[in-house]
């Protein structure tokens, strides 16, 4: 096929730990869907976390240099999948532009010029660059068993003033997204709602109230399957569920997916190679005769 | 006449002296005649190409005042301008730039003397040169003159070989001049500058002889209002261009410029005839409204008015004008064009 | 003039409705400032043109300001609007061609703003102050009898007019 | 050639023009001149190469080839051979009502550059600096289009990093430079006469009452004739560079000029003359104008 | 020229840091100044004198008066010139006192600038040319583009003063919004009780043409002769048969295809429509976009029940002229449509909130609806979306008002009051009812509304909270409402029954455009501007157009009443007159040299220039150049700027005078 995209790929901490299995499924999914993403070289951390609310000069620079990579790799646009990451990396993009005593400082620190070249897409940003049309011409498996829950988080949505990405408040983007693939999206309340982020380790008892509440009302507008587009949030809603059955043995487990697991499985994968194994909850797709 | 050989090194010095005398000289440079500081910048090549400009700006400058006015509640003071002429030597002289002083001496002299010009031109020494140059431009024989024409310098120089100079003092005033350098001058060979300078007519360096301006005079004098003239100036755009970089066109305009609440001068500025404005009345009427009846009066002013008034052509030949010209328009082809109508 | 006695000229070009009145508010506050300026009225900032600024310069102001009403406040609707399209232009330009850009500024001052407008006007004269006399241009008057003449004696006569 | 003779032949011929501005050859195949025609016959003079510097525009607003225009009382087109660039001042010219679409037949060409200067055979030395960075080497208004598009010969942008080698001089610096350079002007205004977007009827440097531009050739008038020639061209300029071709004494205009086209481009994101619908800079106006120059 | 040079010291006010007697003596030597004196006061009888017996007696030209600010006493001076026999634009000020001796404490300094001042005054006066006044005659009509509260009052004021009144409403009924509103706060009076008889008496005014379902669709001229053209839209309905007995509406078969937008959206209405039972006039409607005729040419109904013969389906829009000389806006407001995100990307919409999504979820003019007595529910309190009565209401005051991230910077001014009043008309309603108000603060300013938000507090239990909410969403058919209690420092959740969003008042759908169509400012967020903020806050910036009501910022209904019948006395003054007088100060154009760019034509804020056609001898156009419409040019010399030939000059500030000026320095 031609026309096929070239992006740059920024995977950042957790997708080479925790979220392995998004790094996995997003790798295969691109590969199947003809686009090429090339890893920006020497990564570093994005400035997320302690970063950022210690040391905002740090923060941005942290942020500033993987951009600075990225544009001396010749990259114009660039996939973060974490929203933490595609957070860090936009906001710090936008605060240098309407900083300029701060980009000079932080050009002093990185000892190279920031000409900000690099458009950052989040992961929903990236499969609508892709198209619509494309994906929707490589899907081979009707997901229409599942009534999936899309759940945005705070980082990918915030702030709009800067992300420019959907509404903050009722988003959809995910939702057309996954009508693609045939799975039906249901109309819940919490696509946005706190799910404790990274209160994860310290707070447990945080987290566990938060994410009930969501995974909750996803279970009562009839969802059964959640579909996340971040890692930290993948974490508190799919490692949590654990704790959460453990707090309140009533709970009802969902599986929680990512996108490109989603899509992956939409596209013939199998659930091994998009790494959904490797998950909490256990999800497998009905077996049918094809 | 006189004829003495100078080398390169010698002229060189003698350039010096005129500079370190507290003189002024002038030379073709780069791109045109400039006021020498340092013997380096000249280029002195019979070959090369006349400069875009003439150096008549130097004895009619651009922009002069010609008159300082002090303004007060009920009078108006004038502080006249003493020209102290300063000895200017001026070296390389084209032939079809050396003969322009003469040719504007006639006007400048004809009922007020200009004294503005005439201080100045005085005191000016014209070194002239043989020239080696001619291009489809180039029309100096078609107007009197030829790349020997000695008319208008005080001493010329004949290049003889890559180093020496044939030098020829014409006038008095270049003998004069001569003498305090002396030294730098060895004796020559006029036999050999000679078979340099009718070489230079014979070759192919010589320009064509493309009208007769007799004829042309003539011409002009029977056909101001002939069709011919009537397209001849819609490509034209008005400029000044071609007056501004002319050896000869004079024509000037008297404008008072204040610079403060109660001082000012009186300029006297270059202006064109192919200004739309030149002839513009106070009343709003312009009796040379049209482009082309613009064109006629230059063609007319050079080639009939000033020789049946002064007795010479206003034009060189040197194709300044015509080089210079943004729509190309040449005045060799319209001056010869005029006669086969 | 000796260089210690020198004073900065600067001439303001200011709307009618804004900056003039807030100047008059600045005067019936009994505000202070320096007597270097000089303003010019015109009935809108829109109606300044550059050429304004350029008589001045030609005319031995050290510095110019030029000041009108907040966008959106124009008496007129939008003069000011068109105004600081023109200045956007205007100063790119002369800063491109060498003047520096701090003898050429612009203010909005609104009628109430006189203690603004008592600023403005210290900090131009001030910037001026600290450039010195506008040599450049007043250079280019007294420079051109030598560089198209040649004749330094002509300088001389024309300083001593001048003196 | 033969296909933009025979077009204009025709276009002559059955009345759609009633006159065609175009060029001709000027002594050498390497030199062309403009030459305007009203008979189908003297389209055989016409030529179109990279010796075609003028921009015929200018020709549109006077009144000599605008009368050629009015035929028995009915307005019939005019014809101009313009190049992709000189499509652009013909835009501007309409834009700002100096002539009307339906009154131009545009016949344009596919450009592959022009030469700097007369005599050169085109290469990436000789080729002119406007050709270095053309937009459209397209016609972006047309009637009638010839050509093909072939590369251009690649060169430096030296214009450009003149331009931006200005940003580490000092003001005083730049203050002399350019006072040298209109030092030699000598008010000939070939400028003026050769630029298409300087069509006024009266220049203001000619008013006398009250006296707008010292008409002296001398620092100061030179100085002040220089910049409001460059301020009223600001953001109507079309960079074509006929100014500085037509400039005898050399004199760096489009340094100025092209400085200003970027200003225009960089601030307001606006190039003069590509747009018919677009509204032109000066005359419109933005409330989110930049102005943090402004105190 | 004769110029008279007259130095005023105002007492001591310029005298102590001028040194006057010095500047008059240097004002001698100005070339053209033949009299120069300095007095204690020129502005007094005996200064002016002065300055009058120095004209007669030296026969002087021009004079030029050291003095003052020109906005405090040019109009004297020019007076007296007059008086003196000069023509009055041949005096100029130079301003001594704002500019030099308040500002200045250096005597010698300031002495120094008295005179260079004067030097630029006599400089400029010498080139001042003798201007005549500009007369324009004025037609007394009044045009009041609103038929709400605001253009009501205002059309009866004008009216009653004996002058006649043209009443534009875009709706098929006059009453405005104030029309759909139950009970009015601080008094809880019945809206309609009180206004429908003022709709009546317009109708019935003789001096009043009420133009309903019509809309200015062009405004040409200038103040005291505008040429407006309004479109009178079809209503396929002959109002001249028309008895307004309503059969047609009852008869009409198509009952649920389009929403009654009176009951903001609430309710039904049939395709021939009259919007509310006692509107003014009682002429109905027929929308063609549900009308089953319009469809298929079939039905016609209504006209077989019409004993009048009054429908008329290929009636068609007609465009009427009126000629006018004042013109007042009275083009209200509407609510912030949360449920929609508007295209202008600053808007962010209230997502949160479910408004649109959640039936339940209201906004202030529904639950006017609902509580009005001719509501769709008779004033009964039920909920939308099954009809229940609600038991626990949560109010939501500053929905889109103060937040300068999702909504608009300002405040609407009148929500705190109509959310106590909606409190509190559930409360009488509903006694086992609980209403909460979240609220940012309270802000009852005005005459009785204090009181009125304390009773509702105090006497009817109204619950206030004070914080923002941050989601409301559905659970078990309850609405939680997750909030802040800011006083308590804790977040709250309420389970409610129904909830009512007090949002943002905004400019009216399409303001900025009428705006453009009259020529007159508005600001950024599509309210019309007043020409100034604390003294003319009834005119607009361009001469002869007057604002009354909601459409200049949020009003309540007697702001909106008091700016009207402002509005309408503002006209009452242009009409006193036969003739309008105006400052000749405008732009002039020279012919001759105008190269007809038509930058001046863009630059106009007032559309003042006019193109006009130069001819030669045998009548064809040589060129086209522009031309200044004196009557609409105010002034500002933009064009002149602009003007790259120029070729136009502004009259009493050309740029000869500004020359001589900078000249002078």
């Amino acid at each position: 096929m031609e026309n096929n995209l070239k992006a740059g790929y920024f995977p950042g901490c957790s997708q080479t730990g925790t979220a392995r299995e998004y790094d996995l499924s997003l790798r295969s999914v691109a590969e199947k869907l003809g686009t090429e993403l090339t890893d920006v070289d020497d990564w570093n951390c994005c400035g997320a976390t302690s970063a950022h609310v210690t040391n905002h000069t740090l923060a941005n620079a942290l942020a500033m240099r993987n951009i600075v990579q990225a544009e001396k790799q010749g990259l114009t646009e660039m996939v973060a999948p974490c929203a933490a990451c595609y957070n860090r990396l936009i906001v710090s993009q936008h605060e240098t532009q309407i900083h300029p005593e701060l980009k000079k400082e932080i050009e002093a620190i990185l000892d190279s010029k920031i000409e900000n070249p690099v458009q950052v897409m989040n992961i929903v940003e990236l499969f609508t660059k892709i198209g619509a049309d494309k994906v929707k011409q490589a899907v081979v498996k009707d997901l229409k068993e599942l009534n999936a829950a899309c759940y945005y988080g705070c980082l990918l949505l915030r702030p709009s003033d800067i992300t420019h990405f959907d509404d903050a408040e009722q988003p959809t983007s995910m939702e057309e997204l996954i009508k693609l693939t045939g799975a039906k999206p249901v109309e819940w309340n919490f696509k946005v709602e706190c799910c404790g982020a990274a209160h994860s380790i310290a707070r447990k008892d945080i987290v566990v109230d938060l994410s009930k509440k969501i995974l909750d009302d996803a279970v009562a507008h009839g969802a059964n399957v959640m579909v996340v587009a971040c890692p930290m949030c993948h974490t508190n809603l799919d490692m949590r569920q654990k704790a959460i059955k453990k707090e309140y043995p009533e709970h009802k487990e969902i599986p929680v997916l990512y996108l490109t697991e989603l899509i992956g499985l939409a596209l013939g994968m199998d659930e091994k190679e998009l790494g959904i194994n490797l998950h909490t909850v256990k999800f497998e797709l009905k077996k049918e005769t094809a | 006449m006189e004829e003495k050989i100078i080398n390169r090194e010698n002229l060189n010095k003698l350039c010096r002296d005129i500079i370190d005398g507290g003189n002024i000289l002038i030379a073709p440079g780069k791109t045109e005649y400039t006021v020498i500081k340092d013997t380096s910048e000249i280029i002195l090549d019979a070959g090369s190409k006349p400069t875009k400009a003439s150096y008549k700006n130097y004895a009619f400058p651009k922009a002069e005042p010609v008159i300082y006015y002090k303004k007060d509640k009920n009078d108006i003071e004038l502080i006249d301008i003493d020209i102290k002429g300063k000895k200017t030597v001026i070296l390389g002289a084209k032939p079809c730039d050396s003969n322009s002083f003469d040719i504007l001496s006639k006007v400048f002299n004809w009922d007020y003397k200009d004294d503005f010009f005439n201080m100045r031109v005085k005191n000016f020494i014209v070194i002239g040169m043989m020239c080696e140059f001619a291009d489809k431009y180039c029309f100096c024989t078609s107007v009197g003159l030829s790349p020997v024409s000695e008319k208008g310098s005080d001493i010329f120089l004949i290049p003889l070989d890559e180093n020496n100079f044939a030098v020829r003092i014409i006038t008095d005033k270049g003998k004069e001049f001569m003498e305090s350098y002396g030294k730098y001058l060895t004796e020559g060979n006029p036999e050999k500058a000679k078979a340099k300078t009718e070489a230079g007519k014979s070759s192919a360096k010589m320009p064509e002889k493309v009208f007769n301006s007799e004829e042309v005079r003539k011409w002009l004098g029977k056909n101001f209002e002939h069709p011919f003239w009537d397209g001849i100036g819609d490509v034209c755009l008005s400029c000044a261009q071609c007056a501004f970089v002319c050896p000869v066109c004079h024509c000037f305009d008297i404008v008072d410029e204040d610079y403060s609440y109660e001082e000012g001068r009186r300029m006297k500025n270059w202006d064109g005839c192919q200004f739309g404005h030149f002839t513009l009345h106070a009343s709003g009427h312009n009796p040379r409204d049209i482009q082309g009846k613009r064109y006629r009066q230059r063609i007319n002013h050079k080639f009939k008015y000033y020789v049946d008034k002064f007795g010479e052509i206003l034009c060189t030949g040197c194709g300044r004008c015509s080089r210079g010209c943004p729509v190309s328009i040449d005045i060799k082809e319209i001056v010869s064009d005029t006669v086969k109508n | 003039m000796t260089e210690e006695k020198w004073e900065p000229k600067v001439v303001a070009f200011v709307c009618n409705w804004c900056t003039y009145t807030g100047a008059d508010l600045a005067g019936t506050s009994r505000l202070k400032y320096p007597a270097n300026m000089k303003m010019i009225r015109v009935m809108c900032s829109g109606g300044i043109d550059p050429v304004f600024i350029i008589k001045a310069f030609e005319r031995g102001a050290d510095g110019v300001l030029i000041s009108g009403c907040h966008p959106g406040d124009c008496h007129y609707n939008a003069g000011n609007f068109h105004a600081r399209r023109r200045w956007t232009m205007f100063h790119q330009l002369l800063e491109y061609l060498g003047i520096d850009k701090n003898r050429l500024q612009f203010s909005w001052v609104s009628a109430s703003e006189g203690k603004k407008f008592v600023d403005v006007v210290s900090k131009v004269v001030n910037d001026v102050r600290e450039l010195g006399p506008f040599k450049g241009y007043k250079e280019l008057n007294s420079e051109f009898t030598a560089v198209v003449n040649g004749l330094k004696q002509e300088v001389n006569k024309a300083e001593a007019v001048n003196g | 050639m033969d296909e933009l003779r025979n077009h204009v032949k025709e276009m002559l011929a059955n009345g759609t023009v009633a006159a065609v501005i175009g060029y001709k050859e000027a002594g050498s195949p390497m030199r062309t001149k403009p030459v305007i025609i009203t008979a189908p016959e003297e389209a055989i003079l016409l030529v179109f190469n990279e010796y075609c510097l003028n921009n015929l525009a200018v020709y549109l607003t006077k009144a000599r080839v605008k009368n050629l225009a009015r035929v028995n009382g009915t307005i019939k087109k005019l014809g101009i051979v313009a190049k992709p660039c000189d499509v652009h001042a013909v835009i501007a010219l309409i834009q700002e009502s100096q002539l009307k679409r339906e009154d131009v037949y545009i016949i344009s060409f596919n450009c592959n550059g022009v030469v700097k200067d007369y005599g050169e055979t085109l290469t990436g030395e000789t080729i002119a600096s406007k050709c270095l960075h053309c937009d459209a080497r397209q016609p972006l208004y047309h009637d009638k289009v010839f050509g093909e598009l072939k590369d251009l010969p690649a060169s430096p942008d030296e214009e450009l990093a003149k331009i931006k080698s200005f940003d580490d001089m000092t003001s005083q610096e730049r203050f002399e430079y350019f006072k040298n350079e209109f030092d030699k002007c000598i008010k000939c205004y070939a400028c003026r006469a050769a630029c298409p977007m300087c069509y006024c009827t009266q220049c203001i440097t000619d008013k006398t009452i009250p006296r707008w531009v010292e008409s002296s050739a001398h620092g100061r008038g030179n100085f002040s004739w220089n910049l409001i020639r460059a301020f009223h061209l600001s953001a109507r300029c079309v960079g074509c560079g006929e100014c500085e071709r037509a400039c005898p004494m050399d004199i760096p205009l489009s340094l100025i000029n092209r400085k200003m086209l970027e200003v225009a481009k960089n601030d307001f994101a606006y190039l003069s003359g590509r747009n018919l619908e677009t509204p032109t800079l000066v005359g419109s106006f933005d409330v989110k104008d930049k102005e943090e120059f402004i105190l | 020229m004769k110029i008279g040079v007259f130095i005023c010291h105002c007492g001591e006010n310029i005298g102590r840091t001028v040194d006057c007697p010095r500047v008059s003596k240097a004002a001698e030597w100005f070339p053209g100044v033949v009299h120069s004196v300095d007095y204690k006061y020129m502005c007094s009888d005996p200064g002016q004198n002065m300055i009058k017996d120095a004209i007669r007696e030296k026969g002087l030209d021009a004079i030029v008066v050291g003095s003052c600010s020109p906005h405090m006493h040019e109009k004297t001076f020019r007076k007296a010139a007059l008086d003196a026999g000069i023509n009055p634009f041949l005096c100029e000020m130079a301003n001594l006192r704002e500019h030099v001796s308040w500002v200045h404490d250096d005597i010698e300094e300031a002495t120094q600038k008295a005179i260079d001042l004067t030097r630029m005054a006599v400089e400029k006066v010498k080139r001042n040319q003798p201007l005549a006044t500009i007369k324009v005659p004025v037609t007394k009509r009044t045009l009041v583009i609103g038929g709400g509260i605001a253009g009501i009052q205002a059309a009866l004021d004008v009216a009653n003063a004996g002058y006649e009144v043209v009443l534009v409403e875009k709706e098929p009924s006059i009453g405005g919004h104030m029309s759909q509103l139950s009970e009015t706060f601080p008094t809880l009076d019945c809206s309609q009780c009180i206004l429908t008889p003022r709709m009546v008496e317009v109708y019935q005014h003789p001096k009043i043409k009420l133009m309903t379902y019509s809309e200015v669709e062009k405004v040409e001229g200038f103040i005291g002769n505008f040429h407006v053209t309004i479109r009178q839209k079809a209503r396929h309905i002959d109002a001249s048969k028309c008895t307004g007995c309503g059969l047609c509406i009852t008869k009409c078969p198509i009952r649920k295809k389009a929403f009654n937008s009176f009951e903001e959206g609430m309710a039904y209405r049939p395709a021939v429509y009259v919007p509310f039972p006692q509107a003014v006039p009682n002429i109905p409607v027929i929308d063609e976009t549900v009308c089953t005729y319009y469809k298929n040419g079939k039905c016609g109904v209504c006209v077989k029940v019409c004993g009048r013969e009054a429908i008329m389906f290929d009636q068609q829009d007609k465009l009427v002229t009126e000629e006018i000389g004042a013109i007042i806006m009275a083009t209200g407001y509407k609510l912030y449509d949360i449920s929609k995100k508007p295209d202008d990307s600053f808007i962010k919409g209230y997502g949160e909130y479910g408004y649109g999504k959640y039936k339940d979820v209201i906004d202030g003019l529904q639950f006017e609806r609902i509580a009005s007595a001719s509501g769709p529910t008779s004033g009964e309190f039920k909920r939308p979306s099954d009809g229940k009565e609600p038991k626990k209401v949560v109010f939501i005051q500053c929905v889109g008002s103060r937040d300068d991230s999702k909504g608009f910077s300002y405040c609407s001014k009148i929500c705190c009051m109509y959310t106590a009043k909606h409190a509190m008309l559930y409360k009488h309603k509903v006694h086992d009812g609980e209403a909460y108000v979240f609220y940012m603060d309270i802000r009852s300013g005005g005459k009785m509304y204090e009181e009125f938000v304390r009773r509702a507090i105090e006497e009817d239990g109204v619950k206030y909270v004070r914080g923002r909410v941050s989601k409301v969403y559905e659970q078990n058919g309850k609405y939680i409402v997750k909030g802040e209690d800011t006083i308590a420092g804790m977040p709250v959740e309420i389970e409610a029954d129904m909830v009512v969003l007090a949002t943002a008042m905004i400019a009216q759908e399409n303001a900025s455009t009428l705006a453009q169509t009259v020529g007159i400012p508005y600001d950024k967020y599509g309210f019309f501007n007043e020409a100034h903020p604390k003294l003319r806050p009834i005119e607009s910036t361009t001469g002869g157009i007057f604002l009354a009501g909601a459409c200049q910022s949020p009003k309540d209904i007697p702001e909106s009443v008091a700016m009207a019948s402002a509005a309408a006395a503002k006209t009452m003054v242009l009409f006193g007159s036969d003739m309008l007088e105006r400052e000749p100060v405008v732009a002039r154009v020279n012919e001759l040299l105008c190269g007809g760019c038509f930058y001046c034509r863009k630059v106009c804020p007032y559309s003042a220039i006019e193109v006009r056609e130069i001819k030669d001898r045998n009548g064809v156009v040589i060129k086209e150049v522009a031309y200044v419409n004196d009557g609409l040019c105010q002034g500002c010399g933009t064009c002149t700027a602009t003007c790259p030939s120029k070729s136009v000059e502004l009259m009493g500030f050309t740029n000869e005078q500004i020359f001589a000026q900078i000249a002078a320095l």
